[in-house]
């Protein structure tokens, strides 16, 4: 079964109970985000029970309420949206409940810990790799994700603003395809009979660019470049595969690693750090075996 | 009795706050046509839907050819060779006629549905009904006494040993109902059995050959068909009933309704007449004239092309039922159950329904006000029911026509359209209407009535109207109407407003 | 008189005790109780003031939205577009106030008058265009969420602070969202059950045609039907916005689901005629209870779609066999 | 006798020329022809043979799980399950092809077979559960997605090599999805028009009671109008796991509308009685053909929604318009 609560075998750390309230697990990334933090909740020993807020916003607020009436001894949330999530913490510092934020920050708000990669340097960086494999010129579409989601939002001005550098790739196309791989291969086949001549496309994330890997068939990650992010087990098999080019990762199981870590900390009152930075790092082909084992 | 065919014991029949049944006995011969009487809500329908299978007796028993039977679906009364036309129709609108007549058995070739084999046996059927509609119509198109003849045409072809049929005539005009009985004479003498309901007492001795009568939910006599319609009557209602038709004139008044060249392509034209204070006005003719047609145009209910409506002198807009109502005009539609009825709701709510604006202060309802009105109209109309809160849905089929000329009574409209207002009423209840309709004609209102129950027309008009083929044909005084002369008109040859 | 009246009950009324009248024509509420002792004997937080509360505002957005669909369903429609014309409208709100700078009772009042235009625009065209309701809504769903796009440029506006304190309590405890519903739920069932209006959305429901002949102007009814739909999704939009102290172009998705459910498990019919006021509230709270309690328990998140959707076709299940019980 | 009954009739059958009456029969076609003529003006790329083909691949899960869709429809039931019954086929075709190891025709049959299921189980709960069809497939709706996740775990599982050739093309050109898309779509219409089934579809959606009282066994029909819905799901899950060569937990979410929305716009009625396989197939084409549109055109994001909000309005506002003019 995939218990999202894992027991804590030995009373080493006490009886303290976490929770953490993930955005979606609709995506492998967070899946990924989820595991990294039941594991490591696993190997030392506490309670972890985790909440999907199925990307909406208001769910989260419920579900950090709903924590705090658990007495639980430190939250973890994984913002939906980060202003929206504000409200939720200060909900939780009422209660004297230590928060700590993940993978993207909390506005409004204090919280104990942020363990973040930065969405928009991960998109400038996606701009430079993609750049450098198109030999910094041709013509790119984008894949947008949710419209209205920060990731969407944060990934795409990254993108745009680190795109500017190269004064010789032209950005003809935004579509959105809404993180949906499938959509990502429907909007991808659609935007090539409009632009035949793209050499380049960045998805906002790996699911999209998988999608669009499927589109492009054999052109995929030879005469048209592919940059996806997040870096997916999927993903990464398709870097290894050729098929695409390269991949923003987040290294997800690190940040919930780090997120539980900080948590118990926080329950257990020691002082902990306000940012721990996850770094962003491109993968691609050079590099990619490095992670694939993770 | 060796000939027996059917056979009733003590038939029990509860719903939540009333005994429907309450021990009916009741047997049923090859070869004869039995019919069964009773008050609107003396639980005939719920009688002949036990054994249609529609509904589980809740105790005594069934026995077919002397055995004991469970009906429980209709399709165990199929096989058992009972075949029903119920009295609220049973036809899919949206299906073609070919298609309602073979529901739920149509003709298969290599597993699949023959559509063309169903039509030609439809197109039988329908010939043998004397009913001339192309089986590939939609029955949502076909008007009310044609969905009925479609229903027996349904029942005739299956091919049933008991044929039982509820108010068959309530919606048809003497033609269909000549007809009709030719096709069930037919059929008794081929052996088959067939109950027969109705309000009619005069159809009794023309087509019975055994009655019994229902009260209450028992079964309380069993008498010959000849038996005389006074007899019925007391038997039925318990008591005498003097007059069928109290009719009462008043003296005419002013004019309140005009209707002048009235005309909509392919259904009727030249429509002109008026109808005045105090009378009562009769619009008789053939099933398919066009008189619900005009009627419904002259409410607003539907749009007409040309001609003009006044109501006091003052012309209406066309198709705005608003507007006619607030003009003092009100319509008793024929079909109950689709135009009528809120079947859903409870009988408070739809006799309040036509009301409801009248008893809004500020958008606000007096729901009291409206109850204690709706409760005064069931009392007066005698309506059969547990109680202003019991859903329409469950009352009897008269008690539900009973409803639907209440709410209008209650509206005390000045020109009063009602188009089939007695359509399976019992003979004690339609006398009561009978007085309200005086009782509204002497305070100075008025009457448009549509009948395909003749006598009814001819007992209760002053003036009679009659149309054919989407024309108005011709006009009688209350004196010279009478049956043959009325007939003579609505058969005239004249030009088919309904050909384009 | 030749006829008698109507005392023809030979069986007595049969009445059934009052307790028992109600709790038939509640049958949620059942479903309800039964939900919240499951859920207290298996969590020790579940029944708790706090949590109680915390209930409350979680039903809040649902239950007000879920109000104005009642409306909608009893005319026999369906309005898809509940939850994105609640985000439009509180989009439209907190831009206002913010970058358009107008004061916030100018602009809340703006925000409501917005969902009460998209409620029109529903109704015109399924009034006067004779689209079915399907299709009007579904159409508005997409129009209205791409509109709270394009006004937010696709980010979340803050809200003006005045209004925020929609979503805080009053006292200490009092949540003020818990307050809102409750105020739009007594509005419900007045309209409802006291006014021409609600009266004639009971009969377009339960037979328009019928309605019509009875001089009811269904197409002004459908109007006011969508137009509170609208509103109340409106008012639904400001209190979640409120909650979170920012309007976010994405909010209340797929809301529009949880609201009919919350009407249909309440005892209305999809198909009309049929739903009250409380039978909407009790829906709505079995679904923020089924939701809490799934959190309390440590519900797997994967599984939590599972539980819910089976303890959704339970409870209406112990409903429907209840009733038939009975007859 | 008075009369002889022929002279009742007397007006003509008046048929319409063949032509306008399948014209009036399909109005969401002149929607469709119209939208292709305003694209292919509108863009140059849009009237190629590859696009259309493209279209008609996009078109094909959608097109499928609306034939599946038509059928309850028609009943006057609604399914919301679709989308995550097709999703949980396919996840299981593929777990059991790859970690349980089956071979993929084992697979594959059991991959249907899990979609039949979940059919059955809806009409169950329909049938003799009495639960509305709202309430039972939103239940499975949930039901079938956390079974999914929880067999994946979350993440996609890739799809057997054999399986993926249905996302692939027959020869140069003719893609296997728009070929399944053609098949469904013929077994749908054979089943409405030439089954005993599919007939009794139509009156139980049409009159419910007297489809019963005729001696259709109204339970029995509606589980195969459900498993017939489920069994489409099982298909259009496999297509589209196909074309992804992957199987993933999510696919297919809030399909269940569009499904429904093509059903609709294909003439169908929600209340029943009214619908036909091609009328589905154009409305799903309609669909497909705008999104297509959308991005050939690179209308932006936010915009994207609105612009599909309208022309859907106007695609069916066209056909009841047209409609009311004729009658
Ligand atoms: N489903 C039901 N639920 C509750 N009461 C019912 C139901 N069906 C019938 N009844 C009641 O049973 C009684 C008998 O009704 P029934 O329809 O058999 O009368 P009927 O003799 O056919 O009358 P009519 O001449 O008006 O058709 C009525 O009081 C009616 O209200
Ligand atoms: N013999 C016929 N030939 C052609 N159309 C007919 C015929 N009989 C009826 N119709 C049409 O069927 C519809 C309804 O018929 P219905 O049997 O209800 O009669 P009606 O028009 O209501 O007349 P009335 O109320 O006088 O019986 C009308 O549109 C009418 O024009
Ligand atoms: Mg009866
Ligand atoms: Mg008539």
């Amino acid at each position: 079964g995939s218990g999202s609560s894992s027991g804590g075998s030995g009373a080493a750390a006490g009886d303290i109970k976490l929770g953490m309230s993930v955005s979606t697990l609709n995506n492998p990334y967070f899946v990924q985000l989820r595991k990294g933090a039941e594991d490591e909740a696993k190997k030392q020993g506490v309670a972890l029970t985790v909440t999907d807020a199925q990307n909406d916003a208001s769910q989260q607020v419920n579900q950090i309420q709903n924590f705090a009436s658990q007495s639980m001894k430190a939250i973890i949330i994984n913002p939906v949206d980060s202003d929206a999530a504000g409200p939720a913490v200060k909900a939780a510092e009422r209660s004297k409940i230590p928060v700590i934020a993940v993978d993207r920050v909390v506005n409004g708000a204090t919280v104990a810990q942020t363990v973040a990669s930065d969405n928009v340097a991960g998109g400038k960086l996606a701009a430079q790799e993609l750049a450098k494999q198109m030999g910094e010129k041709g013509k790119v579409a984008v894949l947008q994700g949710v419209p209205g989601t920060s990731a969407a939002r944060d990934r795409g001005q990254g993108f745009t603003e680190g795109i500017k550098a190269y004064p010789d790739i032209q950005v003809v196309a935004q579509q959105p395809a809404d993180f949906d791989r499938t959509k990502g291969l429907d909007v991808m086949t659609n935007l090539v009979q409009s632009n035949p001549g793209i050499t380049g496309v960045f998805a906002e994330n790996d699911e999209m660019a998988l999608g669009a890997v499927k589109a492009l068939g054999a052109k995929a990650g030879k005469e048209v470049k592919i940059v996806g992010f997040d870096g997916t087990p999927d993903g990464l098999t398709a870097i290894q595969a050729g098929t695409l080019n390269a991949s923003i990762a987040q290294q997800p199981q690190l940040l919930g690693q780090q997120a539980v870590q900080g948590a118990i900390k926080a329950a257990k009152g020691e002082k902990i750090e306000a940012t721990v930075a996850v770094p962003v790092k491109a993968v691609n082909k050079d590099n990619v075996a490095e992670f694939a084992g993770s | 009795m060796n000939d027996e065919i059917l056979r009733v014991e003590g038939l029990r029949k509860e719903f939540p706050g009333v005994v429907a049944l309450d021990g009916v006995d009741f047997t049923l011969r090859a070869g004869e046509v039995h019919v069964l009487l009773g008050e609107n809500g003396a639980g005939k329908s719920t009688l002949i839907k036990m054994l249609s299978g529609a509904y589980h007796p809740d105790g005594g028993r069934i026995l077919v050819d002397g055995a004991p039977v469970e009906i429980r679906t209709a399709s165990d009364a199929q096989r058992l060779g009972i075949a029903t036309i119920y009295q609220e129709f049973n036809l899919v609108p949206q299906l073609t006629v070919g298609e309602n007549l073979a529901l739920g058995r149509p003709p298969r070739r290599f597993g699949f549905v023959d559509t063309r084999r169903m039509h030609e046996q439809a197109g039988e059927l329908l010939r043998r009904v004397g009913v001339d509609v192309d089986p590939r119509t939609p029955v949502a198109r076909l008007g009310i006494a044609r969905m009925q003849m479609v229903e027996i045409a349904k029942a005739l072809g299956l091919n049933a040993r008991v044929l039982i049929m509820d108010e068959p005539t309530a919606v048809l005009t003497t033609t269909e109902v000549e007809r009709l009985f030719d096709i069930v004479r037919q059929l008794r003498d081929q052996g088959v059995a067939i109950v027969f309901i109705t309000h009619h007492l005069e159809e009794i001795p023309q087509i019975g050959d055994r009655v019994t009568v229902l009260r209450d939910g028992s079964s309380v006599a069993e008498v010959p068909a000849t038996t005389p319609e006074d007899e019925l009557v007391r038997l039925m209602v318990g008591r005498p009933i003097d007059q069928q038709y109290p009719r009462e004139p008043a003296a005419p008044g002013g004019t309140l309704l005009q209707v002048r060249g009235l005309r909509r392509e392919g259904e009727f034209a030249d429509v002109s007449f008026e109808v005045r204070a105090g009378e009562v006005v009769g619009l008789a003719g053939l099933v398919g004239a066009g008189r619900t047609e005009v009627a419904r145009s002259i409410f607003g209910a539907d749009a007409y092309d040309s001609g003009e409506v006044l109501v006091n002198g003052s012309p209406l807009a066309r198709g705005d039922v608003h507007a006619a109502m607030e003009a003092g005009l009100g319509l008793v539609p024929e079909d109950r159950k689709g135009q009528g009825l809120v079947l859903g709701a409870d009988v408070g709510e739809n006799l309040g329904l036509v009301t409801l604006r009248r008893a809004s202060r500020g958008g606000f309802v007096d729901r009291p006000g409206q109850r204690r009105a709706a409760a005064e109209v069931a009392r007066q109309l005698g309506v059969r029911m547990s109680g202003l809160g019991q859903e329409v849905r469950t009352l009897s089929g008269g008690n539900q026509q009973k409803i639907v000329i209440g709410k209008w009574l209650l509206a005390k409209a000045s020109v009063l359209i009602l188009d089939e207002p007695t359509r399976g009423v019992d003979v004690g209840a339609k006398v009561e209407i009978y007085q309200l309709i005086n009782s509204l004609t002497a305070s100075g209102h008025a009457v448009l009535m549509i009948s395909s129950d003749l006598p009814e027309i001819l007992g209760m008009s002053d003036r009679v109207l009659v149309m054919a083929r989407g024309r108005l044909v011709g006009e009688l005084a209350a004196g010279e109407a009478t049956q043959d002369s009325v007939m003579a008109l609505a058969v005239t040859e004249v030009e088919d407003a309904r050909v384009h | 008189m030749l006829v008698s009246t109507n005392v023809l009950q030979r069986k007595p009324p049969g009445r059934k005790p009052p307790a028992a009248v109600w709790l038939g024509e509640n049958g949620a509420l059942v479903a309800l109780v039964v939900l919240a002792v499951a859920l207290s004997l298996l969590s020790g937080d579940f029944l708790t003031v706090t949590n109680l509360l915390n209930v409350g505002v979680q039903a809040a957005v649902t239950a007000i939205l879920a109000f104005g669909a009642t409306f909608v369903i009893i005319t026999g429609g369906i309005d898809l577009s509940v939850g994105s014309v609640a985000a439009l409208s509180a989009i439209v709100l907190a831009w206002t106030a913010t970058d358009a700078g107008l004061p916030w009772p100018l602009a809340t009042v703006i925000a409501l008058a917005v969902g009460l235009a998209c409620g029109l625009v529903n109704a015109a065209l399924i009034a006067y265009g004779k689209l079915p309701p399907f299709i009007a809504t579904l159409a508005m769903l997409g129009i209205a969420r791409g509109l709270a796009l394009v006004i937010s440029q696709g980010s979340p506006i803050a809200m003006p602070e005045a209004v925020s304190h929609l979503g805080d309590t009053i006292g200490d405890y009092l949540p003020v969202p818990v307050v809102v519903m409750l105020i739009m739920g007594l509005i419900t069932a007045v309209i409802l059950s006291r006014t021409y209006s609600g009266r004639a959305m009971y009969a377009i429901g339960g037979n328009e045609e019928a309605a019509r002949l009875s001089g009811i102007n269904v197409n002004r009814q459908k109007l006011i039907t969508y137009a509170l739909a609208g509103l109340f999704a409106a008012v639904a939009g400001i209190v979640l916005a409120s909650r979170l102290a920012s309007a976010q172009p994405q909010a209340a998705a797929g809301y529009e689901l949880d609201a009919i459910a919350a009407v249909v498990i309440g005892g209305a019919s999809l198909s009309g005629g049929k739903g009250r006021a409380f039978g909407t509230f009790v829906g709505a709270l079995i679904l923020a209870v089924l939701r809490n309690g799934l959190n309390l328990l440590s519900v797997s998140a994967f599984w939590q779609q599972v539980v819910i959707g089976v303890v959704i076709a339970l409870a209406v299940l112990l409903d429907t066999l209840r009733r038939r019980g009975t007859n």
